[in-house]
C-alpha cells in the first residue's frame, strides 16, 4: 500500500501551515492476536500511515477491518494478547516499539490524546467528569491542585461545555450525550497533546449532537492539533479528514486525499462503501451490488395489493403514553401521536433518542396499551381489543428489532426460531415447517444450510435476515421495523435495505420504519413522521419533509446531517 | 447506534430533575421503609411463634426434665403448676397477643429456661457476637480486596489460581477450620488461648475461622465484577490518559467491583447468627449462637423470638445502611431513591 | 406400709461413693496432702474448665450441684470414709419412729450478705427447696420446725435412712433468707447468696463464672483439710463443652483443672497430671429390655442379646480406661449393697445363637437377621444425645454391630435435646431397649426403676416396663429391713434375680474424671457424690 | 457497527450448551472436578465398588490404626476402616446435598415464578413472605425444622433445603423479571404466542439457565451446611457414616488420631470444591462468559 501523502489542495488546507512536520509514522505495522488455544490471528497487515502536524487523517472501514486495533497500537494499548510488529513506528522520530510501560504512560495523555466512542461507557460512570479531567493532569504531574482545578474548567470551556463548574461535578450519566462526549474529549486534550486519536468519536450520538462534537474536533484542528480519526462513517470523515485510508480485513486498500478518495475512489471496496450510503439521492435505487434474490414465490399476498377504499391497515389516533420512572414520577413519553399506514406503503418515523419513537413502535404492536387514544387495524380495535382478538391480529403485524440477537431465544437454533413462527402463522404448515423455513431463508438471501446454526455464530447481517424471515413467516400485512438496520455496517445495511424493498415489492407488505438515521428514512419511506420529545412535529411525504422542512426541529436535524458531496460522487460514478 | 432499549425513553437530560419534591419523597420513602421493617419483624416473630407451637414437645415437661436431668413423660399433676406459672395453660392466641402486646414497650419477655429477661440476655451476649461477626467481615475484606486486586484481570493463569483459592476457601466447613486452627495454633503452638473468651487474643482464631469462607465468597463476587469492569471502555480511556495498570485497577475498577461485595456483606451480616453458632461452639466463646441453639432445643419461645427479632432488625437496618453505602459507592443510584 | 416407703426415689444426677476401686478412687497427692504444706502459696486464681452450663446456679440438676457446692454450706457432710460428718449442724438425733430428726446448728455462721444463719434461716429455705428441686417430693421431707434459735426438727413422711446423704448432696444448701425474700428471680438464679467459701462475682453466660473467696469463712466441715478462708483468692469456672479443648487448656496451662479429659488422653493425664475419678452411685449405664411387649418379653432373647456382646472389651476399647466395665444392670460398683456379677454372661455367640434358635428365631432374611413368623428380630434403641456422650454412642454402635452377628437388628435412634427432654420414645410401644443411668445413693434405686406404678400412675423411670407385684414387694421388704446383714442378703438375691432374668444389664459406670495440674494440691472430690471442693485447693512452689 | 471493541473481543452472548461444550476447550480444573464428582457419584451409587472394607464392621483389636496399606485412611476408635466409611457415607452426604437443592429449588421455583409473574395481589404477599424469611437466620430455620422433624437424613435434607429456599426464590424472581423483559419474550408475544406458551417456551427455561450452575454450587454448600448441623448433634443416626457425623465423632480423638478429623473434612471440601467448580463453569457457559 502506498504511504499517505497529503498534497491535494482542499479548501481547509489554507488555514494550516503548508507542510507540517512529521509527527507520527507507521511502516509495515502488523498486529496479531493470540487466542486462548495459542493460535494467532493476523488482524492488522502491513499498515503504513503518516501524520503530519496540523493534519487530520482518517481510518475508514467496517467492523473487523482492524482500524481500531491500528489506532490502539499507536498508543501501546493493543492489549495483553496482542503482538505488535512494524518496520518502523515512530513518534516524532522516537520509536514506539519495545517501550516500557512507564515510558508509554508519559506519552499517553500528554503527547497523544485518545478519545473513544460513547462517553457514557468511556468515562468512569461513578466519578464526576471533572475528576476524570483532573486525573489526566495530575497523572502527568501538571500544576498545583488549584491550577488543575482551573485548568479543568478552562478545558471544559474550550470544548464548548457551558456552566463548567456545574458540569465538572456531574457524572457522565447526569450529562446529555453531547456534553459528556465533550467532557471525554476534554479529558483527552487537557494537556494539549499534539496528536489526538479519535476512535469513532461520534458513533452512537444523535445527529444534532454529532454535529456539535464534529464542531469541537474541527476547532481542535484549527488550533493546530493533529488528529487521527477512526470511523465507519464516510460522511463524518468527509467533514474533517485531509486524507483517508480505507481499511478492509486488516489491510489498507486505498489511501489518498479525502476529495480524491471520496470523489474518485480507485478500489472497488471504497466504491461499494460510498454507494451503500442511503440518502435522498438513492431513493428507488439499489444500494448493494447483489441483485434481488427471490427464488420462491412462497405465498400470495394475503390480500390483493390495493383496495383503494379500505380502511388504513394501521391507524393511530392521538395516542398518549406515559411511564412511571424509578423515582416514582410519571413521565409522558408519547404525547398525542396520530398516523395512518396504508397497504404497501412505508411510513418512516424519525427522531432522536428520547423522542418516543420506540414507544410508538411498541404501541403499534399492541405491546403497550396507550393511556389514551387508540390504534386500529383495518378499522378494527387493536390496541384496545380483547386478548383473543389481539392474538388473531398479531399474526398480521410482525416486527424486526435493532438487535435481532436479543430477540432470539438463546436456546434456539435458526430452524426452531422459524418453524415456531411458521407453525404459529398457520398450524397446517407444521408438517413441512422445516421445508418452509428453508424456503424463507432463501427468500431473505440465506441458504438451508443456515437452518442448523446458532444465531450467536452468525454475522449481524445474517441475523437480521433471519429476523426478517421470521417476520414474514406469518405472512403479515404490516412489519414494524424498529431501528432494524441501525446496528449494521453500511454495506450490510445496504443489502438489508435492498432486501426489504424487494420484499415490499413482491409481498405488498407495509412498513412502519423507525430510525434515527435520516438518510435511511429518506431512502425507504413514502411518508415521514418526525418526532421530538413525544410529539409528532411534522408529517408529510418524504420529499416534502427532506426538501421543504417546515418545522424548525426538522430543519435543525437536516442541517446537522453530515453529507458527502453527492453531486460530485454521482458524477464520479457516472464517469466510471 | 444506541437506541434506547429501556422502555422509559424520557431519560432526564441533566441532573437537575427539578420537578421533584424532595421532602415529600423522603418522608414517603422513610415511612415505607419503617412500615416494611415493622412488617418484617412482625412476620418473623409470628412465624417463630407458630413453628415453636407446632414443634412437638411440651414446654413444662422439658422444664421439669431439664432441671432434674431426666427424659420421661410427666403426669398432669406435675405439669399443672408449671403451666400455670408460665401461662402455658392459656389459649395459644392469648399467649401470642400477650407477647406481641409487650413488644412495642420493649418487653421481649422472659426466658423460662434461664429465668431472666430476654433483653438482658441479648444485651449481655450481643457484644461478643457482634465483635466476632464484625471483625470477621473486616478481615474478609482485608483479605479479599488486595487478593482480587492482584489476581483478577491479569491473565488466565493468575486469575484461575486466585479464583481456585477463593473457591476452596468458600468450600471449607467453618467448624472444621475452627477445630484445625484450635488444634494447631492454640493447643499445638500455644500462640493463642485455648479457652474461649472475648479478649483480643481470644477473638483472633474465631475471627479467622469465620472470615475464611466469607473471604472466599467475597473474593468470588468481587472478582467476577472486577473482570467484567476490566473490559469496560473507560478502563481503556483511563489507560490512554496515561494511567498505570495498577492505578486503573485501584482507582477505577475496584470501586465498581466493590458493589457486589457490599451486597454480599449485607447478606453476611444478616446471617451472622447462623455463622457464629458453629464458631462459638468450637471455641467455647460466649455469644448469641449457643444461646439460640439451646433456646430452640428447649422451646424457649421468648428467647428464640428475641434472637429472631434481633436478627431481623439487623437485617432491616443493614439493608438500609447498604442502601446508603450504595449511594456513596455508586452515585448513579442517587437519582433513583 | 406404703410401697413407696423406702424409696428415696427420683434420681437426679446426685452421687455417693462408698467403695474404693483400684483405678477409680483418688489415691493420690491431691486428696491426701495436709494443711501445712511448706510449699503452699497463698492466693492465686484457680481455673477450672467444666463441660455443661446449667441455666441457674442452684436447682435439682447435678450440673447445679457442682456449682452450688462452692457457694453454699450444708447441714451435714460426707466424710472420706463414707460416714456423715457435722457441718452446719453440730449434732443430730432421730426420733423413735425415725420420722423426726433434730438438728443442732452452729451459732457463728453468717451469710455473705450479712444475714445470720439460724433456725429461722433453715425454715425459710425449705419452701425454696420444695419449689426449686424437681424431685424433692421423693426425699420424704415434709418440712422444718424451729425448736429454738439454733435447733430445728426435720419431719419426714416415711423413715428414710439415706436422708443424710441427700442433705449432703449439693442441692440442699442454704441461701440467705433476706435474699430469698427480696432478690429478683434473675438474682436468685445467677447470684444466690450462701454461707459458703466462695462468692459469685460474675456469671458471663456462655463463658464462665468468676468466684472470689469469702474472707470471713470459718465454718468448714469436719472433713475439710483446713478452716478459715479458701487458700486461693479466686476461682474461674469456665464452660468448655469440647473435651479436646478442655484438655488443650490444661496442657497449655490456661486451666489448672479439667473436667472429663478425652479418653484418648487418659493415660497421658495419669502420667503427666494428677487425676481424680469418682464412679457414680445408683444404676450404671446399662441396657433395659422392654419386658412388657415385643421380642424381649422372652428371657432367652434377652440373655442371647447379652451373650452376643463383648461388654468388657467394648468398654476398654471405647473408653480406654476412663470408666470401668460394669456387669450389674441394677446397681453400680459404688452403691451400697452392690453385688458383683461382672463374670456372668461372658461373650459367647454360640450360646447366643443357641438361645435364639431355641426361642424359635431360626429363619434368616437376606441381610442375615433372624425372622420368626415373618417378623424380623428388630429392636429400637432411642438415646438422648444430651445425656449419652459421643463415646457412649460409639459403644452403642459396637453393640449394634456385635448383635448383628447373631442376627439381631438394632436401630439406634438419636434424640435431640428437645425430643429427649420432652419425653419422646418413653412409651412401651415405642422402643424395645433403653439405655441410660441413674445416680442415686441407695440400693432402693431398684424400687425407682422397677416399680411399675408411681403415685397410682405408670412409673416413667421404669424403662423396662417391668410389672411383677411379688418382686416389687420383695424390693420394699429389703429396703425396710433393719438388720444390715439380712438387708444385704435380700438385696443380693434381688440383684441376682434381675441379672438372671437379664431384664437390665450393665455396660459401664458413669464416672466423673478430672485432671489436675501438678502445681495444684489439696483438691478433693466429695466422697459422697464426687463434687469438686476447691476450698482446700492451693498452689505450690515448683 | 456499534461497539468498536467488538472486533477485538470474542463475541459475548448466548448459545446452546452442547455446541459450546463441543468447541470450548475444557480447563484442567474442570476435568479434575468432574473426575472427583464421578468418583463420589460412583461411591454414592455403588459404594462396595470402591470400598476396601465394611463400613460398619467393628474390630476392637485394630482401633485407631493410623493410615497404612491395610487401612488407607486409618481406622476409628472401634476399628472401622475410615476410607470405607467415607465411601459409604458419600450416599448419605450427597443425598442430603442433592436433596436439599431439590427441595430448595422446588420451593424457590414456585415462589420465585409466582412473585415475578403472578398478578399483584398474589405476588405482593409472596414478596412480603420472602422478605420475612430472608430476615430469618438460615441456621435457625434449619434448627427449627430439625427440631420439628427429629434428626435424620431426611430432616437434614428438608431443613437445609427449606433454610436456603428464600434466597434462591429471590434469585429466581430476579432472573424471571429479567427474562420477562428480554427481547425474545417480547418477540414471542409480538408473534402472537399466548402467555402460557411464552412462559413454557421462553421464560421458564431461560430464567433457569444461569441457575443451573447455582444448583451444582448449592449441592456443595448444602453438604457443608448439613455437616454443620450434624456437628451440632442434629445429624443422622449412627452408625451411618454421614460425613458431618464422622467429623463430629472424630473430634474427640483428634489429638491422637488426626486422620479421623482431616479426611472426612477433606471429603467435604473436595465435594464442595468440585461441585462449585463445575457449577461456576456451567454458569459461565450458560451466561456465555466461558472462553
Amino acid at each position: 500500500m502506498t504511504t499517505t501523502e497529503i498534497e491535494s489542495p482542499d479548501s481547509k488546507i489554507e488555514t494550516f501551515p503548508p507542510a507540517g512536520k512529521k509527527l507520527l509514522e507507521a511502516r509495515g505495522l502488523n498486529v496479531w492476536f493470540t487466542g486462548q488455544n495459542g493460535e494467532r490471528k493476523h488482524v492488522v497487515k502491513g499498515v503504513d500511515l503518516e501524520l503530519r502536524a496540523g493534519k487530520c487523517i482518517a481510518l475508514v472501514g467496517e467492523s473487523g477491518s482492524g482500524k481500531s486495533v491500528t489506532a490502539r497500537s499507536l498508543v501501546g494499548l493493543a492489549g495483553d494478547n496482542a503482538i505488535v510488529a512494524a518496520d518502523a513506528l515512530e513518534l516524532e522520530g522516537e520509536t514506539l516499539l519495545g517501550r516500557s510501560d512507564s515510558w508509554w504512560r508519559r506519552v499517553r495523555g500528554s503527547r497523544i490524546g485518545f478519545i473513544l466512542q460513547d462517553a457514557l461507557v468511556s468515562l468512569d460512570p461513578l466519578r464526576p467528569v471533572g475528576r476524570e479531567i483532573n486525573e489526566a493532569l495530575s497523572l502527568h504531574g501538571w500544576g498545583t491542585r488549584q491550577m488543575r482545578r482551573d485548568k479543568v474548567l478552562q478545558t471544559l470551556t474550550e470544548v464548548g461545555v457551558p456552566e463548567p463548574e456545574l458540569r465538572a461535578r456531574q457524572r457522565p450519566g447526569e450529562l446529555s450525550g453531547g456534553l459528556r462526549q465533550r467532557a471525554l474529549i476534554a479529558s483527552a486534550i487537557a494537556l494539549h497533546p499534539d496528536i489526538v486519536i479519535a476512535d469513532e468519536p461520534t458513533t452512537a450520538l444523535d445527529v444534532t449532537v454529532q454535529a456539535q462534537v464534529l464542531g469541537v474536533l474541527k476547532q481542535m484542528l484549527a488550533r493546530g492539533t493533529s488528529v487521527i480519526l477512526i470511523s465507519h462513517d464516510l460522511a463524518v470523515v468527509a467533514k474533517l479528514a485531509d486524507a483517508i485510508l480505507v481499511m478492509q480485513d486488516g489491510e489498507i486498500v486505498e489511501a489518498g486525499p479525502s476529495s480524491q478518495v471520496l470523489s474518485r475512489p480507485q478500489h472497488p471496496y471504497t466504491q461499494q462503501l460510498i454507494d451503500a450510503i442511503p440518502s435522498e439521492h438513492t431513493k428507488g435505487t439499489r444500494l448493494s451490488a447483489n441483485d434481488g434474490v427471490f427464488t420462491h414465490q412462497l405465498f400470495a399476498p394475503s390480500a390483493s395489493p390495493l383496495f383503494l377504499h379500505e380502511a388504513p391497515l394501521l391507524e393511530a389516533r392521538n395516542v398518549v403514553k406515559g411511564f412511571k420512572g424509578p423515582d416514582g414520577i410519571r413521565r409522558t413519553v408519547v404525547k398525542g401521536v396520530s398516523f395512518s399506514l396504508g397497504r404497501g406503503e412505508t411510513l418512516g418515523i424519525v427522531g432522536e433518542s428520547g423522542s418516543g419513537k420506540s414507544t410508538v413502535a411498541r404501541i403499534a404492536l399492541s405491546l403497550e396499551t396507550p393511556d389514551s387514544g387508540e390504534v386500529r387495524f383495518l378499522g378494527e380495535a387493536w390496541s384496545h381489543a380483547t386478548p383473543a382478538e389481539q392474538q388473531k391480529i398479531r399474526k398480521r403485524i410482525a416486527v424486526v428489532y435493532q438487535d435481532p440477537l436479543s430477540s432470539f431465544d438463546p436456546r434456539w437454533r435458526v430452524s426452531r426460531i422459524l418453524t415456531d413462527a411458521i407453525t404459529l402463522g398457520d398450524p397446517k404448515h407444521a408438517s413441512r415447517a422445516r421445508n418452509r423455513a428453508a424456503e424463507l431463508l432463501e427468500t431473505v438471501g440465506l441458504t438451508a444450510a443456515h437452518l442448523d446454526q446458532w444465531p450467536l455464530r452468525m454475522s449481524g447481517g445474517q441475523r437480521q435476515r433471519v429476523a426478517i424471515a421470521r417476520a414474514i413467516a406469518t405472512n403479515p400485512e404490516v412489519i414494524v421495523l424498529d431501528e432494524a438496520v441501525s446496528a449494521l455496517d453500511v454495506s450490510v445495511q445496504a443489502q438489508i435495505l435492498d432486501l426489504l424493498s424487494d420484499l415490499q415489492t413482491q409481498l405488498g407488505v407495509s412498513y412502519l420504519f423507525i430510525s434515527h438515521d435520516l438518510g435511511v428514512i429518506h431512502h425507504m419511506s413514502d411518508r415521514v413522521l418526525v418526532m421530538q420529545n413525544g410529539i409528532a412535529v411534522e408529517q408529510g411525504t418524504a420529499d416534502e419533509i427532506f426538501y421543504n422542512p417546515k418545522h424548525s426541529y426538522t430543519q435543525k436535524l437536516l442541517e446537522s446531517l453530515p453529507r458527502l458531496e453527492y453531486a460530485k460522487l454521482r458524477l464520479a460514478a457516472s464517469s466510471r | 447506534m444506541a437506541v434506547d432499549s429501556s422502555i422509559i425513553e424520557a431519560v432526564p437530560i441533566s441532573g437537575a430533575n427539578a420537578q421533584r419534591h424532595p421532602a415529600v419523597n423522603i418522608l414517603r420513602t422513610v415511612l415505607l421503609k419503617v412500615g416494611s421493617a415493622i412488617f418484617v419483624l412482625w412476620g418473623a416473630v409470628t412465624i417463630t411463634f407458630i413453628v415453636l407451637m407446632v414443634l412437638p414437645g411440651d414446654r413444662a415437661t422439658i422444664l421439669l426434665n431439664i432441671t432434674s436431668g431426666q427424659t420421661i413423660a410427666r403426669t398432669p399433676e406435675e405439669l399443672a403448676p408449671i403451666n400455670a406459672l408460665y401461662g402455658f395453660d392459656q389459649p395459644i392466641l392469648t399467649q401470642y397477643i400477650h407477647y406481641i402486646a409487650g413488644l412495642p414497650h420493649g418487653d421481649l419477655g422472659t426466658s423460662f429456661e434461664l429465668q431472666r429477661s430476654v433483653a438482658n440476655i441479648i444485651g449481655e451476649q450481643i457484644a461478643p457476637t457482634f465483635t466476632l461477626a464484625g471483625s470477621a467481615l473486616l478481615l474478609a475484606w482485608i483479605f479479599a480486596v488486595p487478593w482480587t486486586l492482584f489476581t483478577a484481570g491479569r491473565g488466565r493463569r493468575i486469575g484461575a489460581f486466585g479464583s481456585a483459592t477463593e473457591t476452596i476457601m468458600a468450600g471449607l466447613p467453618q467448624y472444621w477450620i475452627g477445630i484445625l486452627l484450635l488444634i494447631v495454633f492454640a493447643i499445638g503452638l500455644r500462640w493463642f488461648p485455648v479457652i474461649g473468651g472475648t479478649s483480643f487474643m481470644n477473638t483472633v482464631l474465631p475471627t479467622v475461622t469465620l472470615a475464611v469462607p466469607l473471604a472466599g465468597f467475597l473474593g468470588q463476587s468481587i472478582r467476577s465484577e472486577f473482570d467484567r469492569t476490566m473490559r469496560e471502555p473507560f478502563v481503556l480511556s483511563a489507560r490512554a490518559r496515561g494511567m498505570s495498570g495498577v492505578g486503573v485497577r485501584a482507582r477505577h475498577v475496584l470501586r465498581h467491583a466493590l458493589i457486589p461485595g457490599i451486597t454480599l456483606s449485607g447478606w453476611a451480616i444478616g446471617h451472622l447468627l447462623s455463622g457464629t453458632v458453629l464458631v462459638e461452639t468450637v471455641f467455647a466463646r460466649p455469644g448469641l449462637g449457643a444461646i439460640l441453639v439451646n433456646a430452640v432445643s428447649n422451646k424457649d419461645f421468648a428467647l428464640v423470638s428475641g434472637c429472631v427479632i434481633l436478627n431481623s432488625f439487623l437485617y432491616v437496618v443493614i439493608n438500609l445502611v447498604l442502601d446508603l453505602i450504595y449511594l456513596v459507592v455508586d452515585p448513579r443510584l442517587r437519582g433513583a431513591v | 406400709m406404703k410401697k413407696t416407703n423406702s424409696a428415696s426415689l427420683f434420681a437426679s444426677l446426685l452421687t455417693i461413693a462408698t467403695l474404693s476401686l483400684a483405678n477409680f478412687m483418688p489415691t493420690g497427692a491431691a486428696a491426701a496432702t495436709g494443711t501445712d504444706d511448706p510449699n503452699r502459696i497463698d492466693g492465686g486464681t484457680i481455673t477450672y474448665v467444666h463441660e455443661q452450663e446449667p441455666p441457674c446456679l442452684w436447682g435439682g440438676w447435678v450440673q447445679q450441684a457442682y456449682l452450688s457446692r462452692q457457694v453454699f454450706d450444708y447441714l451435714v457432710s460426707y466424710g472420706d470414709d463414707g460416714q456423715i460428718k457435722p457441718w452446719l449442724a453440730t449434732d443430730w438425733s432421730e426420733s423413735k419412729d425415725r420420722k423426726t430428726i433434730t438438728f443442732h446448728l452452729r451459732k457463728d455462721v453468717v451469710f455473705t450478705d450479712g444475714d445470720k444463719f439460724n433456725a429461722d434461716a433453715v425454715v425459710a429455705n425449705y419452701p425454696a427447696w420444695e419449689k426449686g428441686i424437681g424431685w424433692h417430693g421423693f426425699t420424704y421431707m415434709k418440712g422444718f420446725t424451729k425448736v429454738d434459735d439454733f435447733t430445728v426438727e426435720l419431719h419426714l413422711a416415711e423413715p428414710n435412712p439415706e436422708i443424710y446423704n441427700i442433705l449432703a448432696n449439693g442441692h440442699y444448701g442454704f441461701q440467705s433468707p433476706k435474699s430469698l425474700a427480696n432478690n429478683t428471680g434473675e438474682q436468685k438464679c445467677l447470684t444466690p447468696v450462701g454461707t459458703g467459701p466462695w462468692k459469685i462475682e460474675k456469671w458471663t453466660r456462655g463463658s464462665g463464672i468468676s468466684f472470689v473467696r469469702n474472707e470471713s469463712y470459718n465454718w468448714a466441715p469436719e472433713n475439710a483439710r483446713h478452716n478459715g478462708p479458701a487458700y486461693a483468692q479466686r476461682l474461674e469456672w469456665k464452660f468448655v463443652p469440647d473435651a479436646t479443648t478442655r484438655w488443650g487448656a490444661l496442657v497449655s496451662g490456661e486451666a489448672n483443672v479439667a473436667y472429663q479429659p478425652p479418653s484418648v488422653q487418659w493415660k497421658t493425664a495419669q502420667q503427666e497430671f494428677q487425676t481424680l475419678s469418682f464412679v457414680a452411685t445408683g444404676r450404671p449405664q446399662g441396657l433395659s429390655f422392654n419386658v412388657a411387649r415385643g421380642p424381649f418379653t422372652d428371657q432367652r432373647l434377652r440373655q442371647a442379646f447379652v451373650y452376643a456382646i463383648d461388654r468388657k472389651r467394648i468398654v476398654q476399647a471405647v473408653f480406654k480406661g476412663t470408666v470401668p466395665y460394669e456387669g450389674n444392670g441394677s446397681l453400680s460398683k459404688t452403691t451400697p449393697l452392690y453385688l458383683d456379677v461382672d463374670n456372668d454372661y461372658p461373650y459367647d455367640t454360640a450360646k447366643a445363637n443357641k438361645l435364639l434358635d431355641e426361642a424359635g428365631w431360626t429363619a434368616r432374611d437376606a441381610n442375615g437377621y433372624r425372622v420368626k413368623d415373618g417378623k424380623t428380630l428388630e429392636a429400637r434403641l432411642p438415646f438422648n444425645q444430651a445425656i449419652i456422650n459421643t463415646e457412649g454412642a460409639t459403644a452403642l454402635q459396637v453393640i449394634q454391630d456385635q448383635v448383628k452377628a447373631v442376627g439381631i437388628k438394632v436401630n439406634l435412634i438419636p434424640l435431640t435435646q428437645t425430643e429427649g427432654f420432652a419425653g419422646a420414645y418413653s412409651k412401651p410401644e415405642e422402643k424395645e431397649i433403653s439405655f441410660g443411668y441413674w445416680v442415686w445413693p441407695s440400693p432402693n434405686i431398684l424400687d425407682i426403676v422397677y416399680n411399675h406404678q408411681l403415685n397410682g400412675r405408670p412409673n416413667g423411670n421404669n424403662t423396662s416396663f417391668f410389672n411383677d407385684p411379688k418382686v416389687e414387694a420383695e424390693i420394699i421388704d429389703a429396703q425396710r429391713e433393719a438388720d444390715p446383714k439380712v438387708r444385704q442378703q435380700k438385696f443380693d438375691k434381688l440383684q441376682k434375680w434381675f441379672d438372671d432374668q437379664a431384664i437390665a444389664i450393665g455396660v459401664y459406670n458413669f464416672t466423673y474424671n478430672v485432671a489436675v495440674a501438678k502445681n495444684l494440691k489439696g483438691l478433693w472430690q466429695d466422697q459422697g457424690n464426687g463434687l469438686l471442693n476447691f476450698y482446700d485447693a492451693y498452689f505450690v512452689k515448683e | 457497527m456499534t461497539d468498536v471493541t467488538t472486533d477485538i473481543r470474542p463475541a459475548a452472548g448466548r448459545a446452546g450448551l452442547v455446541s459450546r461444550l463441543a468447541i470450548v476447550r475444557v480447563p484442567v480444573s474442570i476435568v479434575l472436578s468432574a473426575l472427583a464428582v464421578l468418583f463420589f457419584v460412583i461411591a454414592a451409587a455403588a459404594p462396595s465398588v470402591l470400598s476396601t472394607h465394611s463400613a460398619f464392621d467393628t474390630d476392637l483389636l485394630s482401633s485407631l490404626t493410623p493410615p497404612a496399606a491395610d487401612h488407607w485412611l486409618g481406622t476409628d476408635d472401634i476399628g472401622r476402616d475410615l476410607y470405607s466409611r467415607i465411601i459409604w457415607g458419600t450416599r448419605g452426604s450427597l443425598l442430603i446435598g442433592v436433596g436439599a437443592m431439590a427441595v430448595a429449588f422446588a420451593g424457590a421455583t414456585v415462589l420465585g415464578f409466582t412473585a415475578a409473574l403472578a398478578p399483584k395481589w398474589v405476588a405482593q404477599p409472596i414478596n412480603r413472605i420472602l422478605e420475612i424469611l430472608l430476615a430469618f437466620p438460615t441456621l435457625l430455620l434449619a434448627l427449627l425444622f430439625v427440631a420439628l422433624l427429629g434428626p435424620s437424613a431426611t430432616s437434614l435434607l428438608i431443613s437445609v433445603g427449606l433454610g436456603t429456599t428464600p434466597g434462591y426464590a429471590r434469585l429466581i424472581r430476579a432472573q424471571t423479571l429479567k427474562v420477562k423483559q428480554s427481547g425474545y419474550v417480547e418477540a414471542a408475544r409480538a408473534l402472537g404466542h399466548p402467555w402460557q406458551i411464552v412462559f413454557i417456551q421462553h421464560i421458564a427455561p431461560n430464567a433457569f439457565r444461569p441457575l443451573v450452575g447455582l444448583v451444582a454450587l448449592g449441592i456443595g454448600q448444602s453438604v457443608v451446611w448439613a455437616s454443620g448441623l450434624s456437628f451440632l448433634g442434629l445429624g443422622v443416626a449412627p452408625p451411618s457414616p454421614e460425613w458431618g457425623a464422622l467429623l463430629e465423632a472424630g473430634k474427640a480423638s483428634i489429638t491422637v488420631a488426626w486422620w479421623l478429623e482431616i479426611f472426612p473434612g477433606l471429603a467435604i471440601v473436595l465435594v464442595a470444591l468440585s461441585f462449585t467448580q463445575i457449577g461456576q463453569y456451567i454458569q459461565d457457559l450458560a451466561e456465555g462468559n466461558a472462553r
